[in-house]
């Protein structure tokens, strides 16, 4: 299921080179402003994109088994429980409904 | 586990069930890892929502080019650690021994990089605990960013340091021979491990180093 | 030991109480129905189909979708109508009435300290009229208490730093028990209080009698002038900082783009921290307030906030 | 008493002697019995605790201990009770023993990792024992701030340490199960032919390894705000005490499901033993135990509806509560309807089975009373929730340890148990246990808060009974502890497969071999065939006999 599948150097070399790229356009995009919030999605999404490419490529799960897969996805999908039902409560915290509400 | 490399545990059928069950079993620990920092960014989040000028005002204290030269040095060391794991598959020992060299060396870089800022916030009176001192009227929310920072970087630290030791004792079981083509597992797992505390980092740079710098 | 002091069942003294009972009765009933229905089944199956002889070989039974699916549909609809039905009921009770007389209540560790708009103060005791609704208005000065009065079924958890709202209305006069209802340390059960409900002639003669200081409103005032709020929070929005005129429930647009609807938290940290949320068109030279106005002082400004309605300024509420 | 001394075979137990022979043991077995041992001396330090607290709310004044020994006391009892005894009992015990044994494997995959878990809880027991021994903390289990990062001068930290080495623990087993039975189930041992037992396992390690996590950052957070000064939730920094109260209950909710999930899991396979009959509806009451595991991480907001929490959120957390009361209920009406038509056998494991379902019954019903908002606005934080969890803790989880603790007795030991004794201790428990705590149903609902050390007077008669019952159920639990221990000495030996029950661990030898089977089975029947009991459940192939 997991043979050791053996990557070329030139592909480790890419991801290096992109890595890299990553972290200096996020770097010089920080101090564009890009309005509101934008800033911190898009420092986020750079984040997610480096993430992603060390986790398929230099931790091999690009070719690991699906069983794999689910492992390194639970462990994310947990973490997106643990936000999205967290973060409703201060956010909603000062909502007033009108208070005719009987 | 018996010194010839090729035997498996007593509990395994062969070496491909034993493989795989390292394997999962290393997958299944990164999952209580990433909960574990996970709790930590939820704090992050759930102040920064509250908070967001004073973050901004602390964050705009923390020197940027070096952050941005740790995250380079971190993601040449999951470089090089990729390296060591894949001349590991191939059998290369010597190659494997310098590229776990190389990964330390760039670890122990990014430590020392790390603690001459801690160093920095010092002298600046910016640890939470000690004599805090922060100009404006973001005192407080500065604080609560600045306890984050040393609570998250700092347990990213200890990671490294584990990290750290637990590649100087890959090095010494290759000195011996230890590893071969069809059983190269401890590598792959430290392989693992080291490029989550690298993922870990490539999260906390933008959210500590890069709020607000739009600002000005 | 039996008789007088072996209650079994709470007294309803608030409007609200009635309307949980119901509910309590509903979920008793289902809880009956079917702790009964499994504890008998359990009783009757176990005897009739007793092991006779070790020989015995039972049918073979794998089990049956529609079961399955009835017990998964039938419980699923009483819980969504008990969902319902509570929400209601929280929704109800979370949300105070415009015209209920609110009171100041200040926690700290082992001690209720009640302040009343007309001016009065008490400690663990607390004086309302029958049939009036009543807002508390609940901050506490050190670690989380809670406001619980079992026989109006009402709680509410007193968090440092940030104000929490409760009300009922007492719908009959007597004494009624008073607890901390979340752990706070070593007396947390010696912070126990009396709610003293009287009909309403006879508070509005308690109250007034013998006022120790003039209202809070007064003493709000008194402070917003002695702290300098008047000189930039002018009755119009020509002053350097924005008019508090008919604040309270009004939605404020913000520096950074958001929006917020203006609430005793919001009051309360734009009277400590200023620079948290800055009104959208104002500079933030506002000082800082922490440390130098203490609760009692913030809720007292707050009510005379309040008091600012658009008739320009004109006392007592509507 | 021919029949009390067994013939000379190797097996486990008898495998090696000494000290360093168990003390460095990596056999799954050998460990089950360190963790048992380890368990039931946890239990009687937490049963001791609530003694002293039942002995002192006989009375409305606090006239045994002061406030502060009251605070510390049942601030123990909690600790010891949730972190040392419920959470380890069964998966630790019963699940380190069984697992291995259920699949057909010879050992757990990560031995070593085994003995390790072991070691970390003993650990942090310690860690506990010398912060109870120093002057104990009086935080609650739940350790809210800012009481317990700034307010209280108990030994907070040293708890608190503790606790996060024991959380290792439960990580690194639940680790250990996941990938045992993802790997190393014996051939023919497909995914629906696992006994529910293991599936419960299953379920418990996902909450093992997802949540633990969580309470071990979140009370590492709170040392370093006591240790360090860090304003994490400091109320003065504008630090939000609710924050605390997410992380910690995020794991701590789920924590109830890793006490219940493996109990059921024990249920699951005592129904259909003493009802010789297969279970009904397996795939549903399997597909049941992972839906608590993944429901039960979105719920924990109840915990949170009078906490100043956003009325939304409560809305949102009563409505998933509602939803994980569903796939309880669908457990419960499966088991009663396997005893349908079945040939039930009363023995003392059916007892403490019948004995759970009842009483599980009654404690997840009490739980829709504190997930609807309405009504638990008036019961939080009052004994209504403390009876609740009783029935649920003591009432179900106790009761499906001591139920599998007799069930496979013959097998981890080779003897039999006094049956007439077992049978009573059960009956004792039951009524112990009933008096103990549902007088504590009405006092909730009276209003008596939870953690008072002193209360108004007309709450005394029914306290009284609390603490009456509360002196038989400490009796019902001693029992087990006097007549199993005997039984090592003197119950008669117990064959291979004493209650001609299904599942591979009875068929080999009681007790075992070290390495479980002498040939790895083929397992050839679904799971709980017991309609064709007299056909063989595996089979051997001669050619594989031989392996490294």
């Amino acid at each position: 299921m997991n043979t050791p599948h053996v990557v070329s150097v030139k592909l480790y070399a890419a991801i290096f080179g992109a890595l890299l790229l990553l972290t200096l356009s996020t770097t010089g995009m920080a101090f564009v402003d890009l309005g509101g919030d934008w800033n911190a999605v898009a420092a986020v999404a750079i984040a997610i994109v480096k993430a992603l490419l060390v986790i398929l490529f230099f931790m091999h799960v690009r070719y690991s088994s699906p069983l794999t897969w689910l492992f390194v996805g639970a462990g994310f999908f947990w973490l997106m429980i643990l936000f999205g039902l967290t973060m409703p409560d201060p956010l909603a915290r000062n909502w007033l409904t009108p208070v005719a509400i009987r | 586990m018996s010194d010839t490399p090729a035997i498996h545990a007593h509990q395994f059928d062969d070496s491909v069930q034993q493989h795989e069950a390292s394997w999962l079993g290393m997958w299944v620990f990164l999952g209580t890892e990433v909960m574990f920092f996970g709790g930590m960014f939820l704090g992050y989040t759930f102040y920064r929502t509250a908070y967001p000028q004073g973050f901004a005002a602390a964050s705009n204290h923390l020197d940027i080019w070096l952050g941005t030269i740790n995250t380079a040095v971190l993601i040449c060391s999951s470089f090089t650690m990729a390296l060591a794991v894949r001349a590991g598959q191939i059998g290369q020992n010597r190659l494997v021994k310098i590229f776990l060299c190389l990964t330390i060396v760039l670890g122990i870089v990014f430590l020392g990089i790390k603690f001459t800022e801690y160093y920095q916030k010092f002298e600046e009176h910016l640890v939470p605990g000690w004599d805090f001192r922060f100009e404006g009227a973001l005192v407080s929310s500065a604080e609560i960013f600045f306890s984050f920072y040393f609570a998250m970087t700092g347990m990213h630290a200890v990671h490294m340091i584990i990290g750290i030791s637990l590649l100087t004792v890959l090095i010494v079981k290759a000195t011996r021979g230890r590893f071969s083509a069809s059983y190269n597992t401890p590598v792959e797992l430290i392989g693992l491990y080291w490029h989550f505390v690298d993922i870990v980092w490539i999260f906390l740079f933008p959210l500590l180093y890069l709020v607000g710098r739009h600002l000005g | 030991m039996f008789g007088p002091n072996l209650p079994l069942f709470p007294e309803q003294a608030s409007t609200l109480a009635p309307r949980v009972d119901a509910l309590l009765y509903f979920l008793l009933a289902v809880s009956a129905f079917f702790s009964l229905l499994i504890s008998i089944s359990i009783v009757v199956f176990a005897i009739k189909y007793r092991r006779r002889s070790d020989s015995e070989r039972p049918p073979l039974i794998l089990g049956s979708l529609g079961l399955e699916i009835f017990w998964t549909a039938v419980p699923l609809a009483i819980t969504m109508v008990i969902f319902v039905w509570g929400a209601k009921l929280f929704f109800v009770s979370f949300y105070p009435p415009p015209n209920a007389l609110e009171i100041n209540v200040v926690a700290k560790q082992w001690m209720w300290k009640v302040q009343h708009p007309e001016g009065k103060s008490e400690i663990d005791e607390l004086h309302i009229p029958a049939g009036q609704p009543v807002k508390l208005l609940l901050t506490s000065q050190d670690v989380i208490h809670d406001f619980f009065v079992p026989a109006f079924r009402v709680k509410k958890d007193v968090l440092p730093g940030r104000y929490t709202t409760l009300w009922f209305e007492a719908s009959k006069p007597g004494t009624y028990h008073l607890f901390c209802a979340q752990y706070c340390g070593t007396q947390h059960s010696g912070m126990v209080g009396r709610i003293i409900v009287m009909e309403p002639p006879a508070y509005a003669t308690w109250v007034g009698g013998g006022g120790t200081g003039g209202s809070t409103t007064a003493a709000g005032q008194k402070l917003f002038q002695t702290l300098g709020c008047a000189t930039c929070h002018l009755p119009t929005d020509s002053g350097r900082g924005p008019s508090l005129v008919g604040l309270i429930g009004k939605t404020v647009a913000l520096q950074n783009g958001r929006s917020i609807t203006a609430d005793e938290n919001y009051l309360r940290e734009s009277i400590l921290e200023p620079r948290a949320k800055i009104v959208m068109g104002y500079q933030p030279i506002m000082p800082i307030f922490k440390g130098s106005v203490s609760e009692e002082g913030v809720l007292q400004i707050i009510s005379y906030i309040k008091s600012l309605t658009p008739q320009a300024g004109a006392q007592g509420k509507k | 008493m021919n029949d009390s001394v067994p013939e000379h075979r190797l097996h486990y137990l008898n495998a090696s002697y000494g000290l360093k022979s168990w003390l460095l043991t990596t056999d799954h077995k050998r460990i089950a019995w360190l963790y048992l041992i380890s368990v039931t001396f946890f239990f009687f330090i937490g049963g001791f605790f609530a003694t002293l607290l039942r002995i002192e709310l006989l009375t409305p004044q606090g006239d045994l201990v002061q406030a502060e020994t009251y605070n510390k006391l049942f601030t123990m009892h909690g600790v010891t009770m949730v972190f040392f005894f419920l959470i380890p009992s069964i998966p630790a015990v019963l699940g380190n023993f069984l697992i291995p044994l259920m699949i057909g494997a010879r050992d757990l995959a990560f031995p070593r990792i085994n003995l390790a878990s072991w070691y970390l809880y003993i650990i942090g027991g310690l860690f506990t024992l010398t912060a109870a021994a120093a002057g104990g903390v009086d935080t609650g289990w739940t350790f809210y701030t800012p009481y317990s990062s700034i307010y209280s001068n108990s030994n907070v930290a040293l708890t608190v340490i503790g606790i996060f080495v024991t959380g290792f623990s439960s990580i690194l087993t639940g680790l250990n199960f996941i990938v045992t039975i993802h790997t190393m189930r014996a051939p023919g041992m497909t995914w629906f032919r696992l006994p529910l037992f293991v599936w419960s396992h299953y379920a418990t390690s996902i909450i093992f390894i997802l949540g633990t996590p969580v309470i071990a950052i979140s009370l590492t957070l709170v040392a370093l705000e006591r240790l360090f000064g860090l304003g994490i939730f400091n109320p003065e920094l504008g630090g939000d005490p609710l924050l605390f109260q997410h992380l910690f209950w995020f794991y701590s909710h789920p924590a109830v499901y890793i006490m219940i999930l493996p109990g059921m899991g024990v249920i699951s396979e005592l129904i259909p033993c003493f009802s010789r009959k297969r279970i009904f509806g397996y795939n549903f009451v399997a597909f049941s135990s992972l839906a608590i595991a993944v429901l039960g991480f979105l719920v924990w907001g109840h915990h949170m509806f009078v906490s100043g929490q956003s009325i939304y959120a409560g809305m949102i957390f009563s409505f998933l509560s509602m939803l994980v009361a569903i796939p309880s209920a669908i457990k419960v009406f499966n088991w009663t309807a396997t005893l349908y038509k079945g040939s039930v056998s009363l023995d003392a494991p059916m007892l403490y089975a019948l004995g759970f379902i009842g009483l599980f019954t009654m404690g997840g019903l009490t739980g829709l009373f504190v997930a609807a908002l309405g009504v638990d606005v008036h019961v939080h934080d009052t004994y209504f929730v403390i009876a609740h969890f009783h029935y649920i803790m003591v009432g179900s989880a106790v009761m499906a340890y001591l139920g599998g603790i007799h069930f496979w007795w013959p097998k981890m030991t080779g003897r039999r148990y006094p049956e007439v004794l077992a049978r009573l201790a059960a009956l004792i428990i039951f009524l112990g246990f009933n008096l103990t705590f549902f007088p504590q149903f009405i006092l909730g609902y009276l209003g008596m808060p939870r953690r008072y050390h002193v209360y108004p007077p007309e709450f005394q008669a029914l306290n009284v009974l609390s603490s009456a019952g509360a002196s038989i159920l400490a009796v019902g639990y001693v029992l087990p502890l006097i007549y199993l221990i005997w039984s090592l000495r003197y119950s008669p030996v117990a064959g291979m497969n004493p209650w001609k029950a299904r599942g591979l661990e009875w068929q080999t030898p009681s007790p075992p071999p070290t390495d479980n089977f002498e040939v790895t089975p083929i397992v050839v029947q679904p799971a709980y065939a017991y309609d064709v009991l007299d056909e063989p459940e595996v089979i051997y192939a001669p050619e594989k006999a031989a392996h490294v």
